[in-house]
């Protein structure tokens, strides 16, 4: 297993996948001669050469929309935003396009897309750049999504999405590039809609996903000292949703606490709590809890910005509420 | 590039059919066997089955707008699964998943109607990307109204292809009307050729109403896409009917309308080519009667098609075995 | 009281607001000449003048972006979408810059626009023409949502919108233009943010908006022939949902179903049902059930169209679940 | 159109003002005072000052992205309050929620401030709407980058400052960098001022590196903008430092970033008013004291000025009373 950071793990991704299939090419703002903004894509135009990976002008509608001709022909283009919060603007292609070619076709196309790019809360970067749109994806039947928390599945997710024949989206923790982690040393795919249990635990069940799971490990650790065992999950695909993994860890812990940077309302973390609320309703000790950021724009000054958004202390006062010790 | 007489022939044929399809589809609209928006495509006929004589639809694509009903016949699309499709039937082009907005036809490379304005734009130019990715040394072309060149979509589009010099051709089927709203009051321009100096594109204007101007100026288009440059061409047409089915067209007069009527698309051409001898005034209404089979069969194969079965409605979302149990929402 | 349809009831709006204030304009496509693409400025132009009513050329981002600034300076636009399909390509101007506007400039600014247009499941318009997105416009903090049912609500609360000093965005439910109902003769305003109970029962909650709202009542009537008593809450407003009502409805049935046209992940639905899941669990009698669009893309068969939707059939088959009868 | 003395002096105090702050706000930046994406203004002075100099902002207002520091001070906000808004403090300009990429000051006319590429170019479109609706007199200038001209909204927007008339002057501050892109490996053309054509829109190229033949073009704009006829200006200026912080700069020579500080505005400014005898060097230096003072000044508030409260989070996000319990998520 080598040690590399989540950045790094994408690249060996694209890498890897570029090298295996010809059909697959990289587009986007600075992907190729900036190495990417984020560094992401570093290396890949000296290896690939501007055929294939390709500095687009700023026009995320076009060279989304340019994505989806490409891949209705049958390339494997992989669209790079260089965050979530520009993919705003390219949403109609997505949505509209990508996300239906299949269904009003009647089946006709394959729709073999991945659309990248990191996503969620910054640091410093106020209203317009710091925000987590998962849910604006996980609504869109068509799609797939993907949020990665660590290298290893950062490498497998991108992976499984390249070789997808249906569109998938991948939520890139802007935070999380730097952070390290082992990665298989041989190819592992990560399968997309299988959720992850990092830790096993019999008290309460914790769900997450992207850069939140790292707080419920911490989260986890604090509660181990005062005696309480916390299983975690880590949801890692946001389409389809793993519930039944979350179900099974539900029955044992009787609790959950759902752990998600984004708005609350009409949130994937607010569909997790209710579809357990509903599915696992007689077995719940207590209501499920959802710790979501605060439903604001994101402030600039950093203190507010971190007060925004969920953290150890928001996760360990909501597992004890649902263990009544509050 | 002249034409063989059959080919020749063969427009005029394909210009009949489509116009008679319409009016077909029309009635059946009235009748209520075909729904929602239904944008016919009377009075355009010489745009769709110009530029597709010029194209090798071998390898190369077209695409357009919610108004593709034209160019869904003109590239050859089966008259029976088009009229099934309008029906909603399961035997229908997208089983009847997509309606009169969205005909594919991946095989004789028409990759749809869109119909999200301008949305066409921007993908035609990623069909042309592939393209020249795959060498394939087919171009693109790409239609859209007078009401589409104002998005956004156009603007970042022109300038890409040119940048890559893909294989691509924007064409305004400038129809003079964006629903109700003459192009006139909502364009800075009356010529939209003049936008191609923006890209460092060729821009041109085409009579829209001949379809022997169409198709000279697609085969020079495309001889310039190919060489990875895109041209951009403002059409010059009319339609003849609402924008779609329920519209009172207070915008117009019934005499503009008229006067288009006069230089008809259908008859201009098929009277030069009785003049020029080409065909006979006997062959023309042989072609009509075999016209009329062919929509006659179209209807009756709709009306003869089931409905798709409802458990087909979770078809077609994905590929793969995605957990179907996850698409059924409020007790199924 | 007079009789009106949902369309004169926002007519009748427009009108009143635009006498009331000079600063008020409308502007959309086909708003003007042609009275709108549904009729709903019907004469306004000839009443107001082409300064006031504007047509714009086919450019959601652009004209969406010119009401943003209108409103920046004191103007109050009413920017009008053909259909919140094609709203998707103005997403941009709202998100990052109308509901953030007064944020991230420290409460400089306000924001007085209203963005309205048919939203939600139509007939025969296939997958691009036939969808709900009142999540993505509930998702996003410094915009208010509203999304009335019935005439005098249309009325009421597009006044409330275009007096309100915050971005409001209004979702007009594209099958109920033709509906008709009572309207207050006098001015009336309809609060946002105040849900209306319909109805009063005692052995299940309904809670719903916009179209489905029907449904409900339809259902309802059958639900008294077997002797079932169900109380129906009109949400009307979604930013901010007014959850005191239904907590206290559900307080006396013990019990609710929620119905909501859009798909169900990620949705307005989820979040109402999580919602009440959460903070009324010690009094819920059976889990909260969710009746929501099938999770696919629409299709253009109506026989489909109309399985894929929530229905009356599909309510009474959820109540009976929450009353345990099935 | 010949400027006062005063004024002239005026506009080289500007100039050296912005630049100071600038090289104080990258000091700050070093020392972790400021965070996040923080966009420097050097090099690009002569276009805010030369452009708010022929400007009335009593009237007219200004736009621009997030490279907003310099058009912020042009346009007269306190260097205290937009010192403090790079600190986060609640005493900036935006009470510490904007940072760097968010000023504003509606009493200066100065409208912010965007962080979306493009996206202040239909909300500049907007006010100039606005003010001829009420009928003010006052025009309103967009800057935008090299970068930004490409996307749709641009397109969109002076499609419809044409057919309206709007007093609008579109000002591409080209400083032929989009982060790491020359602007002509993603351009279709070398001059921008060509696609002012697309919308029978007037397109001029400017000198930005002159702060003069800014305000000569923009006296000129303004007029045609106040007659109803919007303006394209393509003004070559040039950054000096990186695109942000953390830009490495690969995609550009040291010399090439040498040779343009060689044609400084600053300084061509200066000597040709100590060469027309407007100004003395000793003046200069005075200025530049002066100058010190206020940067220093500036800082000072800063750093002594208190960070916002935490319940300031849930403040100005309505304008009215909403349920502030439903802004409050996870047990605050
Ligand atoms: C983005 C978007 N905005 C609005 C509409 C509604 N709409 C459908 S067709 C149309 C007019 C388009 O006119 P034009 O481009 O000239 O095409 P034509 O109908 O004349 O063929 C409009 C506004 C839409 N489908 N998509
Ligand atoms: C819509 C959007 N896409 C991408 C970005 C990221 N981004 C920020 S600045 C920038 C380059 C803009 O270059 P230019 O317009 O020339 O302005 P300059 O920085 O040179 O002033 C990019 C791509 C963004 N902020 N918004
Ligand atoms: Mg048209
Ligand atoms: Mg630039």
């Amino acid at each position: 297993m080598a040690i590399m950071t989540y950045r790094e793990a994408l690249n060996r991704a694209l890498d890897e996948e570029m090298a295996r299939d010809p059909a697959v090419f990289l587009m986007g703002e600075e992907v190729a001669e900036y190495d990417g903004a984020y560094k992401v894509s570093k290396g890949l135009l000296a290896k690939y050469g501007s055929q294939r990976v390709i500095d687009t002008p700023i026009t995320e509608l076009g060279f989304t929309g340019i994505g989806v001709g490409a891949a209705q022909v049958g390339l494997r283009p992989v669209i790079e935003w260089m965050t979530h919060n520009f993919a705003l603007l390219a949403l109609d292609q997505v949505v509209n396009n990508a996300a239906k070619m299949r269904y009003m076709s009647g089946g006709r196309f394959k729709m073999p897309i991945v659309f990248r790019g990191p996503n969620g809360p910054a640091e410093y970067l106020a209203a317009q750049h710091s925000q987590s749109f998962a849910s604006y994806w996980a609504h869109i039947p068509g799609l797939k999504v993907v949020a990665p928390a660590f290298p290893a599945d950062a490498y497998g997710l991108l992976k499984s999405a390249i070789r997808d024949d249906d569109p998938v989206v991948v939520l890139e923790a802007e935070m999380l590039y730097g952070t390290s982690g082992e990665v298989p040393d041989t190819e592992t795919l990560i399968p997309i809609g299988k959720a992850n249990i990092l830790r096993e635990g019999s008290d309460v069940t914790l769900v997450s996903f992207s850069k939140p799971v790292r707080y419920c490990l911490d989260a986890a650790k604090e509660l181990e000292k005062a005696g309480i065992s916390a299983e975690i999950i880590d949801m890692r695909s946001l389409r389809p949703l793993d519930m039944e993994t979350v179900y099974r860890s539900v029955e044992k812990t009787n609790r959950a606490v759902v752990v998600d940077e984004a708005w609350p309302v009409a949130s994937v973390g607010s569909h997790i709590a209710y579809t357990i609320s509903h599915d696992r309703f007689d077995i719940l000790d207590a209501p499920v809890e959802l710790v979501a950021s605060h439903d604001v724009p994101m402030p600039y000054n950093h203190q507010l910005e971190l007060e925004v958004q969920p953290g150890v202390k928001k996760i360990l006062s909501a597992v004890k509420r649902v263990l009544y010790l509050e | 590039m002249e034409l063989s007489k059959e080919k020749k022939k063969r427009l005029l044929f394909d210009m009949i059919f489509i116009r008679r399809f319409e009016e077909e589809a029309g009635k059946m609209y009235g009748l209520r066997k075909i729904g929602g928006f239904c944008h016919l495509y009377n009075g355009q006929e010489a745009v769709a089955v110009g530029t597709v004589a010029a194209m090798d639809l071998a390898k190369d694509y077209i695409l357009t707008g919610y108004r593709d009903h034209g160019f869904a016949l003109a590239c050859g699309m089966d008259p029976k699964a088009v009229m099934a499709e309008l029906f909603g039937k399961v035997t229908g082009s997208s089983r009847g998943k997509g309606g009169s907005m969205h005909f594919f036809d991946e095989q004789r490379h028409f990759l749809g109607g869109n119909g999200i304005v301008g949305a066409q734009i921007p993908i035609a130019t990623g069909v042309a990307f592939a393209q020249k990715y795959n060498k394939t040394g087919g171009a693109t072309a790409v239609f859209f109204g007078d009401g589409a060149i104002h998005q956004g979509a156009f603007h970042e589009s022109l300038n890409m292809a040119k940048i890559w010099n893909l294989p691509v051709i924007y064409a305004c089927e400038n129809n003079q009307f964006g629903m109700g709203t003459s192009f006139k009051r909502v364009s800075s321009v009356e010529e939209f050729s003049v936008m191609g100096a923006s890209y460092g594109i060729q821009g041109r204007k085409v009579d829209g109403m001949d379809v022997m101007a169409v198709y000279q100026a697609f085969t020079e288009a495309l001889e310039s896409a190919r060489n990875g440059l895109p041209v951009l061409l403002d059409i010059r047409t009319y339609r003849y009917k609402g924008h779609s089915m329920s519209d009172p067209q207070k915008y117009r007069t019934k005499e503009e309308v008229e006067a288009y009527r006069q230089h008809d698309p259908i008859l201009i051409y098929q009277d030069r080519l009785i003049a020029e001898k080409t065909i006979k005034q006997t062959e023309v209404e042989e072609m009509e009667g075999h016209i009329e089979n062919l929509v006659a069969e179209a209807v009756a194969f709709a009306e003869s098609s089931p409905e798709p079965a409802l458990p087909t409605l979770f078809e077609d979302v994905y590929a793969d075995a995605y957990p179907l149990e996850t698409l059924r929402q409020g007790g199924f």
